[in-house]
């Protein structure tokens, strides 16, 4: 399932992402995995298939339906010395946990002058696009970039997928990593980790001059497309990743729109409140005498997401959208 | 404690016009004042055995109904999650005995059974999970959102345990106005570990609603066994502990479903609070339609589907001579033509414009454009 | 207890909430008071002191702490045709019933395909600045504005406070209602509603023409201290109260900017991530042609609010942070 | 069923050395793996004089403390929501009496006898309500939020129920790695109602934690009285329907609580999962500093107040010839110079440097300016 893979063969994001767990349960016996039917049932994606045949039903730990208790569980555990990786299965039910999450995850440091540190790893699937509906679907990531104290990530790519679990359990404070449910499944060859795999920088997946697109996560792919869409038509799009949702990587930012005078930000959130607004409002603040026209947004309609398959595509967005909103920043 | 057991369940009272027939003939849910009337099947014998025959009929519609689902999931026709019931339709059909058109319901994402039951069409189901607007929930909800507000069906919830806070304010509101309708909640085994079981369980005893709590306890929660994600497994045990009425039925007897059903619902309306029932059932499926199914026996899915629901009932019925083989064949032959139909007028049914995208996201939304 | 006031007299924002409350409850009995120690004990701010004697433990209902449950049930209330008011003690709180709030509240009219509208009120005090400390000092009412489907208001003012629930209570869908605990005890004279008294406009609390202080709640009073210090400067602010956070009155912002040309968005909610955030980027996306500086924010410092006077006040946003933002956007 | 009642729990055994006092005498808590010794106070009599002694010092020192907390928040000098434990302190007293300074204990916003009785300084957590550095949180905390890391006092939460997953989560690191430590969580009977509560007790008790569950039940959680917030009022036999065991105590009676305590200790040490006491107590001030107290008779207070855990100590010893006028004087004055001490340093600490406001907010921000 993943394990002892060499660099030639295909590896999808959720192998990826099994095998930083792998290596993580292996190199440090403070790591444990816990959450629902991460077990048994292999992850609700399947992502921690065979780990508790290798790593036993201790250290790879069913939790019944009680997210604020097992989400509280790790964040007590962390305190004890362990390094737990705490599961919820999408983001939708973290709000069962949010409480903790603020409260105590991200707070404890600071309420006790600096004497216990969270080192805590969260992830969770995000987002959209497979006729899950209104209660799941969210995007709310940025929600959580809000929150002082905690880091947040977004792998988007099957290097991210594979290399920043081991950094984020590495950081003595609270990391949330954020996987995208349309991720799992995209297959390629796993290169090794380049000097950039720390947890503080965006990557520019694709450089250009004309334009800014920066995005995160499952974004990432449509942005690529609509880069290579942009480039048919001669317009030479960057595409930035942010990786890191909180702290955002101004300079990256900064440089980018330097560059370009121009930016798309795209965020599968709805729109009002968003990440995406950070970002725009941060570009505008910071990057005013640079910008040649007003950034652009493309997001999710603010809609609970329907449904219908038409209906949910419509809500979402799409390549086509980026391409539009790219056309109305550079005419 | 509790009354132990189905054996101090009384005896079922004759067949009544029941929530799922009495709505399938009227328009309103507000003119169908619980009316008692012989129903409209030809009973093979006595109204016992008429009674049988529906609750047969109404099973057996919700397993043809989801055996469909899977062909059409196969063939991408319907998509999203979708948890299938089949096993556990004695619960929604014996629970649905016990209730009025006036009564509420408030149900979780497997919930084709509960939605059947209460008498929303099978057109209007399978329209939903094809995202057409002439779906219960116009397309919007899928298989897991499943709504008709004429019939007080308050759906379909995603969010494990999610429903209870909102039944046990559906109760209130009846309570408030002194009205005695009772408001039925169905959520599994799983639930009962969320803290919003607990909550409900206590804040609707306190203030002692008109709630039936129905805990479809089928051993699992997701890949997880009830061992596994409950410090105490009998459930109903654990209910009693807040102060209500509470006890362990058969699920897979319908008849035994009913008969609970009626006595809970008889309490609640008799002002004695809320009453939980641990109906004891199996899903035959995997949980959704993406589950591998490897974390159970096949040894132990078999022993259940030698305690199948609907084989019960027809044996039963077959021991009394009360059913014969053409009378099955025939309510084969009715559900196969409503199935069909529903399957051809689903895929007949119109999509929504995606012009109407941001309808219905404010009351002012839809009436703009609506 | 604030009964039976006549215009002259002096009354204080908790009394004019409570008039509020008052007026509801005599005028519809499908109006019911629900949440924790409304009762007995008189609302934890004393907000609802005197309702209980006057209408009894039904419809003044005191309730278990279980935020999850009853702010749910206040949503099935609402469904089977009630009009509930829910009142969570504090935001901080708010997040046990999060959950319910956006997946059941805020999305079953969607859902339902328009079925089942939710005519619920739920009220909670919000922000920091008494010594409360990291748990108990949030100002999230900008994730409330994320959400689709919900109205969320912030009455600043006195007459807010007194007129903005009977239009709440009349809207078909969620209401949420943020009353920053710093008001609480503001007093003066009550004015009679003018007809600007609905829920989707901004108000201009004073007029101006040289730069935009835009905020709403409790920073309000520190935008007009500020707009004073500037006036005596010879910088006349205009100052815009945004009453309704969602959804954002986006022309009043506009035409404002076009007056003023400059801007500074004030939000006690921590920077990144804030609805500050939203406005700073609509007005740039929006007003892009319109702006001779780039858009202040002054917002919260990104650090779980210390318990220590001193740091709490330089934690939050001052007068004299408005005025050096105003300082550095007209310079 | 759990052991009905104090009368269940066995006597006491010989005083040994607490966790207050050991962790008074060391510097880090690793190095002190409870050590017996005897005490350095002189026994007006035998050990348990000397024992009884101890625990009415450390009442004592509680109750002092906080009635100089009420003189210094109508001076100003305090600020925040305060929250006494006046009445209650035969709870913190008698409980930590059980445990080694290994275990770790898990508190409310109700916190000052936790902390005092657990060995954090009276100058440490006075120091702390002025807001000063020399505060157990460096006066980022305040009265609800005090910590000692290395007296594993977990603190000083504010969220009702929010330290109960927490402390479940300290007992599974103890527990995977084989550690006997147990880990002590207070919370009050209206956190009960909380859904975290409900998830912590089945969580604790399906993985057989070492939780020790103490519920203070002092009859109100702020305004409402415990009948109107729990539908069933015996928490105790609530408990137990999570598997686990559980009884009510005297909470008054301190001897009772450290009965009890050590009781459930020793079975949480020897493997049988979380043990839960219900501790029936009462405060005797108003919920807070801005509560009017409207919500309770006059009488009942009176009634509960002759019942004061530190007359009810003084009085058995007195009765018992083992303390006298004198002894009390000793102690009140050790006591006095003790707070007065207290406030003198926190009045002269110094408050942190307002540059210093994003120190801790990770922990790259507090090492960068330390
Ligand atoms: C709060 C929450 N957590 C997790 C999930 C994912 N999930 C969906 S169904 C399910 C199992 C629920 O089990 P149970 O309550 O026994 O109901 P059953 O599916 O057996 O009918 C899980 C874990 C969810 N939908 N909501
Ligand atoms: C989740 C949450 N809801 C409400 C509050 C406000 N509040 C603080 S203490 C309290 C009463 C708690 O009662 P109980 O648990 O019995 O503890 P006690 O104060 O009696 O010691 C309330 C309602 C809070 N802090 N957290
Ligand atoms: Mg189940
Ligand atoms: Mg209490």
């Amino acid at each position: 399932m993943g394990g002892g893979r060499t660099h030639e063969e295909k590896t999808t994001y959720r192998e990826a992402m099994r095998e930083a767990l792998r290596e993580a349960l292996r190199s440090d016996d403070r790591v444990f995995l816990m959450g629902e039917d991460v077990g048994r049932y292999g992850g609700c994606f399947g992502v921690s298939l065979g780990l508790l045949e290798e790593f036993g039903p201790e250290r790879v730990r069913d939790t019944p339906l009680s997210e604020s208790a097992f989400v509280g569980a790790g964040i007590g555990a962390a305190l004890a010395g362990m390094r737990p990786i705490v599961e919820i299965m999408t983001v939708n039910f973290s709000l069962l946990a949010l409480d903790q999450i603020l409260n105590n995850a991200a707070t404890l440091l600071h309420m006790s002058g600096g004497q216990l540190p969270v080192p805590l790893v969260i992830r969770m699937t995000t987002g959209a696009g497979r006729q899950l509906a209104a209660q799941h679907s969210h995007s709310l990531e940025g929600w959580y970039a809000h929150i002082p104290g905690i880091r947040v990530l977004a792998p988007a790519t099957l290097e991210d997928a594979r290399h920043m679990l081991a950094p984020a359990l590495a950081d003595p404070d609270p990391v949330l990593i954020f996987e995208h449910g349309s991720l799992y499944n995209v297959s390629g060859e796993l290169r090794p980790p380049s000097e950039a795999m720390d947890l503080d920088h965006a990557a520019i997946r694709r450089a250009g001059t004309d334009i800014s697109l920066i995005t995160y996560g499952g974004s990432l792919p449509k942005a690529l497309a609509a880069a290579d869409e942009l480039a048919a038509e001669g317009i030479r799009a960057e595409v930035i990743d942010l990786r890191a949702l909180r702290p955002l990587d101004d300079a990256a930012i900064t440089a980018s729109v330097a560059r370009t005078h121009r930016a798309v930000v795209i965020d599968e959130a709805w729109r009002t409140g968003s990440l995406a607004a950070e970002v725009s409002a941060r570009i505008a603040e910071g990057s005013f005498y640079e910008l040649d026209a007003p950034v652009e947004r493309v997001c999710s309609a603010e809609v609970p997401i329907p449904y219908a398959r038409r209906l949910e595509q419509a809500a979402l967005p799409q390549t086509a959208d980026i391409v539009a909103a790219a056309h109305r920043a550079v005419d | 404690m509790s009354p132990a057991g189905t054996t101090r369940a009384k005896k079922a009272p004759a067949p009544q016009k029941t929530a799922r027939t009495a709505a399938k003939k009227t328009t309103t849910m507000k003119k169908t004042k619980s009316a008692r009337g012989p129903t409209t099947r030809v009973p093979a014998a006595g109204p016992d055995t008429a009674h049988r025959m529906e609750l047969l009929e109404d099973m057996l519609r919700i397993r043809r109904f989801e055996e469909r689902c899977v062909e059409l999931y196969s063939a991408a026709k319907i998509r999203g999650f979708v948890h299938l019931y089949i096993g556990e339709e004695a619960v929604a059909v014996g629970v649905n005995e016990a209730l009025t058109p006036e009564d509420a319901v408030v149900s979780t994402y497997r919930e084709h059974g509960h939605a059947l039951a209460r008498g929303i069409t099978a057109e209007a189901v399978m329209a939903e999970m094809y995202g057409r607007t002439t779906g219960c929930s116009g397309g919007r909800g899928g298989s897991m959102h499943l709504f008709d507000a004429s019939r007080r069906f308050y759906g379909g919830n995603a969010i494990v345990a999610g429903g209870l806070p909102l039944a046990a304010g559906l109760a209130l509101a009846d309570h408030m106005r002194g009205q005695t309708h009772v408001t039925c909640c169905f959520f599994g085994d799983g639930a009962f570990a969320e803290g919003e079981f607990h909550e409900t369980a206590n804040l609707a005893a306190l203030w002692k609603l008109p709630l039936l709590l129905i805990c479809e306890n089928n051993l699992y929660a997701m890949g997880t066994a009830l061992e596994r994600h409950e410090a105490q497994t009998d459930l109903a045990m654990r209910a009693t502990s807040y102060g209500m009425v509470a006890w362990a039925v058969d699920g897979m007897d319908v008849e035994a479903v009913e008969r609970a059903a009626r006595q809970a619902v008889e309490g609640i309306r008799a002002g004695t609070g809320p009453h939980f029932l641990e109906l004891r059932t199996y899903r035959f499926r995997a949980h959704s339609m993406y589950d591998p199914d490897r974390y159970r026996e096949k040894g132990e899915i078999e022993q259940w589907k030698s305690r199948d629901p609907i084989s019960l009932l027809t044996d039963r019925m077959r021991e009394n001579r009360e059913l014969s083989d053409e009378d099955v064949a025939r309510i084969e032959q009715r559900i196969t033509a409503e199935v069909d139909h529903a399957v051809e007028a689903a895929e007949q049914a119109p999509e929504e414009p995606v012009g109407h995208l941001l309808h219905h996201v404010t009351s002012s939304s839809a009436r703009a454009v609506g």
